[in-house]
């Protein structure tokens, strides 16, 4: 029953999510796009995270780094007159891998919070090399004259809303898979006994890299979106708050769960426009509600839909 | 009923000047009666939270949804580039009220857009311009290792002939400065010239003051010791310079009538930020007026805020072909005032009519 | 004569001044269940440790069907064919039992890097891991989430893990710990079991088991191997009973 | 350079250091020691700040100040514990985290609604206002007594822990709470008052920063992160570790800081050096972080052991 | 001499919503001593858990010196004078060997008290590691360890959860001629352990357990008298 309800929650927010263009198109309010787009580009970023943090235990302080080299590829192609779409998504993704392999493969030499640590150094590192590139902004960010070309396309913004849901949808399903995979269960094993993988003859740092690299894509294409959103693209994409912004989506919504990043990063970013519209004070009860979430809630947003014996699977099994 | 959308940072550790601005922007809409030339005006109030990404997506809103008819506020420089493209691609009216970043005088400067505060480079200029006055030959420079302080060096030292002791740039929100300041008096130099802005400017000055070295070396400074950060320095700055292009002590009528009321309804000095945004609102109710209120018509509205003279608090005011000012630079103390609150004191003026330094690439 | 799977060639661990094991030289052959046994703290786990490469060696050597592998790394060990169970649990709390024996089932085909297809969709490796839960008798617990299960089903599940990496050389810390008679009973005949298939190095204080099932007994005492011999000439030795069996009667 | 300048700086960065260790001492007993991941410590520390200016502000006396601001922190942590974080002891560490961000938010907005926007007044008394002379060198006193004080918690902090038997207690509570308590020890107490010490010791390095940092809302986040890499660098879960971990942050960043322009203006062109310099100093204390990290993933004082 | 010490009156308790015991009711009375038998997974260390504090107690009641504690919180249970070795040994790593016996010693009035010095001389080998953290201890060292933890409170009321699980046959001897003396010195008893041989010599009682509930209690003799028994409840 507690399946057919979170099948049920799941496939209602897709479709309402899908149903927004359409809305645009008949109230004309091409706004709707813009908000959605931002709610969909911070809930792939989740998704991404929540490979690592919530399915491998890594808990990466760092991953708006991603965010930002997928946006800035945008940015500083466009800058240097390379306009083609498909060439920006490529070359985020190049990018992105040949740095997060050897930044992956030195912080997963950690663990636990040595690890939220040194991703969090990394992420600072890139933070202040792209504050200090003058020629694309510095501090005060980059302009993007053009967008990512795709023709007739280009620039449409119901076309960037719906290539961000399809890659959403594409990204959940991919990870869904994944999961459940021989690459997921090892990956799941490692979060809560590495020493154990090891023993049985699987080294476990290869799949935690791995899973690694694949979720800083996923941020990297988040970034992507991002920037064609948003028109511009700035350091402050990568600041350490945007990380933290996203574990908390991650955590709110219900760590290691397949569809908890999104009601995560729908959730907050909702509440918190909602919070803002009744007082201007909204953190002084945006506070106090995330406290009470973790406290009554346990596994998140998503968690509470879980039954009981999921809910134990997703703490290791403690009471 | 017309619309502005007033936006700024009102949240986060530089909520101050924000608030500022709003509470100056709102005072000076109360005094013509909630209107703007005699339209009524709904001011739609958000806080941009210092994010260049939910400032673009508030702006949009602003532009496609609510429909305003002018865009209003923006503290920050980082918020106010990424918000230039939409803004300057909707042709909207924009009145800035604090950010004034180079590269929007320069090459993308845009008919729709108006700041009536300053240009990020002009108070460093003046302040550059009093020291080369000063005859000081051996001036040490620092600021925070962003794109603000580099033109806050940058503008000094274009105005600035004298020789250059040593030029440091800090961390961002560094809290701690006693190494840099055991640099500085080996260095031995004539003055100290800062930009440390909010809490920066705070840590600096009081270290500055532990080690002795306040009086001893003369500070002079632009949007560090200001408004918005006196009230927790007190005696802590006296006699410290800094280069504005107003002063709460100016003795012009709509200054005086300025600071009565809004330290009747606040209860505190006003700080430039509230100023320039109170300037604002004079600009738009003059502006208004002139077309009869006519605020739909966009061509006129802009035509009508380029030329209108509408008393600003600082005296002289005129706008540049790139919607910049052409203002008084002037350097103040940090002093007691007629009250016996530290405030700041009217030194001397330093640039008359001081344009930009970038309205020559301005292609308008 | 029977094949040679381990040997250990004088192996050396130290921690601090403390000698742990000192030179310690050893053999487990092809189906063969070699016990070690010895008072605790004697080094019996360090041993193990350094034999599946979890503890590095001060000195001496380690060789694996005919390699020396003392410098591989644990999952390369793990994987040329040495497998082990923990003296204290070590699963994944959050797994069921089938999903711990699907790990190591899945661990000895090679690698996973399989993204796709869902492991409980591969008929072939289910079946492999229902198989090992059949055999330790933990058939209709293999869809419960080990965290929940007895300690005594947990050590169960062990074994099962142990067994299921195909491995040559089962090295059980203590698998009786925590069982209770009678499912003592049903792990020593599992074992005995198993004996044609695997060497096995067993370390274990329960008499009963050692005797029962130990081809030969090693006795481990202050990191030094005093004696290697039949079970029979184990349990008659005098030091032994000093140093270690005591007074206890072994034919309870 | 001279070697005096170097020296100089290196004294000024000893300094740094002990401010640095002041502020990370609480964070240290609590996440290091209890486990217990506080990310509104920097909130507590930002409190102390707010009290003690508030205080001195009526009173005029600072030394009042300081202490009332403490011991009101005391309370408040006793009240904070009792209120719900008690609660979130026995969670993990992730979910600390996203409670305690929420206490942040909280905190800081509170914090706006109660004192304002804009940074509040605190100065150094009288007393402490000259500067003393140390080694050749002139020191403010001010600065001085912040070292001595810095030195005295390490100390308390250190002999607490590792020496009496309430310290043996808050380690074995942050491995196994349950077995303490079953060994009848009552632990929701001994948290509390480990939390409540810990609210105390960031009340008490928020007042003495008072008179030389800025007083404003969020001024604890900065603070905060700044402590998480001196605690980790140090080694979680040892006051020495934390102690040795700001000492050394506080050298290098210092002496970075200074030197690297001057090393760069002599090595490359100016434009490039002025441009690189400082961008290079923001990032060393991340760079030596991750470096270490990658050798050292415990942190250069490990404790020996750990659950 | 037959004074209740403590009684448990038909517990239900469980992990989450699992219920594991069903009514379960035995006592222990001063200075005797209890075996709790049964199969793995039949209840016994959730029945200790649960009068511990560590698990809810759902329905039932607990009685210490006839004053009812279920439901206390654990550390107030503790000081009532119960002393426990749990299942797992559960030595605290961080602390060393000494400090994990000092933590959270009580002291007694007794001339026999127990003090570090008298736990070292039971268990040697811990003297020599004292200086030595709790996870750097064999597997049979942190039993010891655990047991010495537990007699430094002083109980009352010694509760051993597969106390001698891992230890040599020769400490394991020593282990029970310890629990031998300490028995005749006046403490009170609760145990399991799969050797029941020692469990017949020490125990008065016994209660065996099967899926949540007490299926069988007697003495020793009654014990001996019936050859079913282990067939039935403890045999696979
Ligand atoms: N990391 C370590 N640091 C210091 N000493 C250690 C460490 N690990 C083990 N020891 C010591 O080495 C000795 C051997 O330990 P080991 O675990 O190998 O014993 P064992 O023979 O398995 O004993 P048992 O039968 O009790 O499990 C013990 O005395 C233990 O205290
Ligand atoms: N943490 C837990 N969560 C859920 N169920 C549990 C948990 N621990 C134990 N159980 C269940 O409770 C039942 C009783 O377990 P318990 O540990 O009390 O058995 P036991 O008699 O002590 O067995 P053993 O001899 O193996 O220690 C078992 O069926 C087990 O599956
Ligand atoms: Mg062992
Ligand atoms: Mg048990």
């Amino acid at each position: 029953m507690a399946r057919d309800l979170r099948t049920f929650v799941a496939t209602s927010i897709l479709i309402f999510l899908a149903a927004v263009p359409l809305y645009a198109w008949l109230a004309d309010d091409v706004y709707v796009l813009t908000y959605f787009g931002r709610i969909l580009a911070f809930a792939l970023a989740a998704i991404g995270l929540n490979l690592v943090l919530g399915f491998g235990g890594m808990a990466s302080l760092g991953h708006a780094m991603y965010i930002g080299l997928g946006a800035y590829t945008v940015g500083i192609l466009s800058s240097l007159g390379l306009l083609s779409g498909w060439l920006h998504l490529s070359v985020a993704l190049v990018t992105t891998f040949i740095i997060a392999i050897p930044v992956g493969w030195v912080a997963l030499r950690t663990r636990g919070m040595a690890f939220i640590m040194i991703t969090l150094a990394f992420a600072q590192l890139f933070f202040y090399v792209f504050v200090s590139l003058r020629q694309f902004g510095g501090d005060e960010g980059l302009s993007l004259t053009q967008l990512s070309d795709f023709g007739v396309l280009t620039g449409n913004k119901y076309a960037v809303y719906t290539s961000l849901l399809v890659a959403l949808l594409i990204t959940l399903w991919l990870v869904a898979r994944l999961v459940d995979s021989r690459f997921g269960l090892v990956l799941r094993a490692t979060r809560f006994n590495a020493r154990r993988v090891n023993a049985v003859g699987t080294s476990s740092q290869p799949y935690r890299l791995a899973a690694y690299v694949l979720s800083a894509e996923i941020c990297a294409v988040a970034g992507y979106f991002m920037a064609n959103l948003n028109g511009f693209v700035s350091p402050a994409m990568m600041s350490w708050l945007v990380s933290a912004e996203l574990m908390v989506m991650v955590l709110l919504g219900g760590m290691g769960t397949i569809f908890g990043p999104i009601a995560g990063a729908a959730g907050l970013l909702l509440i918190e426009d909602g919070l803002k519209l009744m007082t201007e004070h909204w953190p002084l009860v945006l506070g106090p509600l995330v406290l009470l979430m973790v406290l009554g809630l346990r596994q998140g947003l998503w968690g509470m839909l879980l039954p009981e014996r999921e809910k134990a699977r997703q703490s290791g099994g403690q009471h | 009923q017309m619309k502005v959308g007033f936006m700024a940072t009102l949240s986060g550790p530089a909520a101050a000047l924000g608030q500022d601005m709003y509470d100056g922007f709102m005072l000076g809409l109360e005094q013509s009666g909630g209107k703007l030339g005699g339209v009524e005006v709904e001011v739609i109030r958000e806080d941009d939270q210092l994010k260049p990404d939910l400032a673009v997506q508030t702006v949009n809103r602003f532009i496609e949804r609510d429909q305003v008819d002018v865009v209003a506020g923006i503290t920050f420089s980082n918020v106010m580039m990424a918000v230039a493209n939409p803004l300057a691609e909707s042709g909207t009216v924009f009145v800035g009220m604090n950010a004034g970043p180079a590269p929007l005088a320069g090459e993308r400067c845009a008919p729709n857009f108006f700041f009536v505060g300053y240009q990020n480079d002009q108070q460093a200029e003046g302040v550059g311009k009093y020291a080369t006055d000063k005859g000081y030959n051996n001036v040490y420079l620092m600021a925070p290792n962003y794109q603000a302080g580099k033109d806050a060096v940058g503008g000094f030292k274009r105005y600035y002939k004298g020789g250059i002791a040593g030029e440091v740039y800090t961390r961002v929100n560094q809290p701690d400065y006693s190494a840099e300041i055991a640099q500085l008096q080996a260095a031995n130099p004539d003055a100290v010239y800062v930009f440390y802005p909010g809490g920066m400017g705070i840590n600096f000055i009081k270290q500055f003051r532990q080690a002795g070295l306040l009086g001893k070396i003369p500070l002079l400074s632009v949007s560090s010791f200001d408004g918005s950060t006196l009230p927790a320095l007190k005696e802590t700055a006296l006699g410290a310079i800094s280069g504005s292009f107003w002063g709460a002590d100016f003795d012009n009528p709509a200054n005086k009538k300025f600071i009565e009321t809004f330290e009747a309804k606040y209860g505190r000095i006003p700080s430039q930020y509230a100023a320039q945004a109170y300037d604002g609102a004079l600009l738009l109710d003059a502006a208004l007026k002139k077309i009869g209120g006519k605020y739909q018509d966009k061509d006129a509205l802009k035509k009508a805020l380029r030329e209108v003279d509408f008393g600003s608090v600082r005296g002289a005011f005129k706008f540049n072909k790139n919607g910049f000012p052409i203002h008084d630079m002037y350097v103040f103390e940090v002093a007691p005032d007629s009250k016996g609150r530290i405030s700041h004191k009217t030194l001397q003026k330093t640039l008359p009519n001081h344009p930009d330094s970038y309205v020559g690439k301005c292609p308008l | 004569m029977m094949t040679e799977l381990l040997r250990l060639d004088s192996l050396v661990k130290h921690y601090g001044a403390i000698c742990v094991t000192d030179h310690v030289n050893l053999t487990v052959s092809q189906a063969e269940i070699h016990a070690l046994i010895g008072p605790n703290g004697a080094g019996k786990t360090t041993l193990i440790n350094q034999i599946t490469g979890e503890v590095p060696s001060d000195a001496g050597a380690v060789y694996f069907d005919g390699q020396d592998i003392t410098r591989w790394s644990v999952a390369k060990r793990a994987h040329a064919g040495m497998s082990r169970s923990f003296q204290i649990n070590s699963l994944i709390p959050a797994f069921t039992a089938r999903e711990n024996v699907l790990l190591a089932v899945q661990a000895a085909r090679g690698h996973n890097f399989y993204f796709f297809a869902p492991v409980t969709g591969d008929q072939s490796l289910v079946n492999e891991a229902d198989g090992f839960l059949a055999r330790v008798g933990l058939d209709a617990h293999a869809d419960e989430l080990v965290s929940k299960l007895a300690y005594g089903q947990q050590r169960l599940v062990e074994v099962a893990i142990a067994m299921a990496s195909h491995p040559k050389l089962l090295l059980l810390d203590e698998p009786m710990a925590g069982l209770g008679p009678a499912e003592s009973e049903r792990m020593i005949a599992l074992l005995d079991s198993l004996r044609q298939d695997y060497g096995m190095l067993l370390v274990e204080h329960d008499m009963d088991a050692v005797f029962a099932l130990a081809n030969r007994i090693s006795v481990l005492v202050y990191g030094q191997v005093l004696l290697c011999d039949t079970p029979e000439k184990v349990r008659h030795s005098e030091i032994v009973r000093e140093a270690y069996l005591g007074d206890e009667d072994l034919d309870d | 350079m001279t070697f005096n300048l170097v020296l100089g700086q290196a004294l000024n960065g000893l300094q740094f250091g002990l401010l640095l260790f002041l502020m990370a001492a609480g964070l240290t007993l609590v996440f290091g020691i209890m486990s217990f991941v506080n990310l509104a410590h920097g909130s507590l520390y930002m409190f102390g700040a707010y009290f003690a200016a508030t205080i001195a502000s009526h009173s005029g006396s600072f030394v009042l100040a300081v202490i009332l601001a403490a011991l009101l922190m005391f309370v408040l942590g006793v009240l904070l514990d009792a209120g719900g974080l008690q609660l979130l002891h026995r969670r993990s560490h992730l979910d600390q985290v996203l409670a305690t961000f929420g206490v942040v938010l909280f905190a800081n907005e509170l914090v706006r609604v109660v004192w304002g926007n804009a940074p509040v007044y605190m100065d150094a008394p009288e007393a402490l206002a000259g500067a003393v002379n140390l080694f050749g060198v002139n020191y403010p006193s001010y600065r001085f007594a912040i070292i001595v004080i810095g030195l005295l918690v390490a100390l308390g902090l250190y002999l607490l822990i590792e020496r009496t038997r309430i310290g043996m207690l808050i380690r074995a509570g942050a491995t196994n709470r349950r077995m303490v308590s079953a060994l009848g020890v009552n632990i929701g107490w001994l948290n509390r008052f480990v939390f409540a010490l810990g609210a105390a010791l960031a009340g008490l390095a928020g007042a003495m920063v008072g008179p030389i940092l800025s007083i404003e809302p969020g001024m604890g986040e900065p603070v905060l992160i700044l402590t998480l890499v001196v605690i980790v660098i140090g080694g979680i879960g040892s006051i020495r570790g934390a102690f040795f971990g700001a000492l050394v942050v506080g050298v290098v960043d210092t002496l970075g800081r200074i030197f690297i322009p001057i090393w760069l203006r002599e090595s490359l062109d100016p434009a490039m050096a002025t441009a690189v310099g400082p961008a290079l100093a923001s990032m060393l204390v991340y760079l030596m972080m991750a470096v270490i990290l990658a050798f050292k993933p415990d942190g250069l004082f490990p404790v020996k052991a750990r659950g | 001499m037959t004074e209740p010490l403590l009684e448990v009156n038909g517990i239900e308790s469980g992990y989450g919503v699992s219920q594991v015991l069903f009514g379960v009711s035995f006592q222990v009375s001063v200075g005797h001593c209890v075996s709790l038998q049964g199969r793995n997974g039949m209840g016994k260390t959730t029945s200790i858990s649960t009068i511990m504090g560590w698990l809810p107690c759902w329905r039932g009641e607990i009685r210490w010196q006839g004053r009812p504690i279920q439901n206390l919180p654990s550390h107030d249970i503790a000081q009532l004078g119960i002393g426990l070795v749990p299942e797992g040994r559960q030595v605290f790593p961080n602390l060393t060997v000494w400090e994990n016996l000092v933590a959270t010693a009580k002291p007694a009035q007794g001339s026999r008290a127990w003090t570090v010095e008298r736990v070292f001389e039971l268990f040697p080998k811990l003297a020599e590691r004292r200086k030595n953290f709790g996870d750097q201890l064999s597997g049979g060292e942190q039993q010891m360890l655990a047991i010495g933890r537990a007699l430094m409170t002083n109980p009352r009321l010694l509760i051993l959860d597969e106390a001698t699980e891992g230890l040599s046959p020769i400490l394991r001897q020593e282990i029970w001629h310890a629990l031998a003396a300490l028995k005749a010195e006046g403490l009170s008893i609760l145990i399991t352990d799969k050797n029941l041989k020692q469990l017949l010599g020490l125990c008065d009682h016994h209660i065996i357990l099967q899926k949540g509930q007490v299926v069988w209690t007697g003495t020793s003799d009654e014990f001996r008298s019936d050859p079913g028994l282990r067939q039935a409840y403890l045999a696979a």
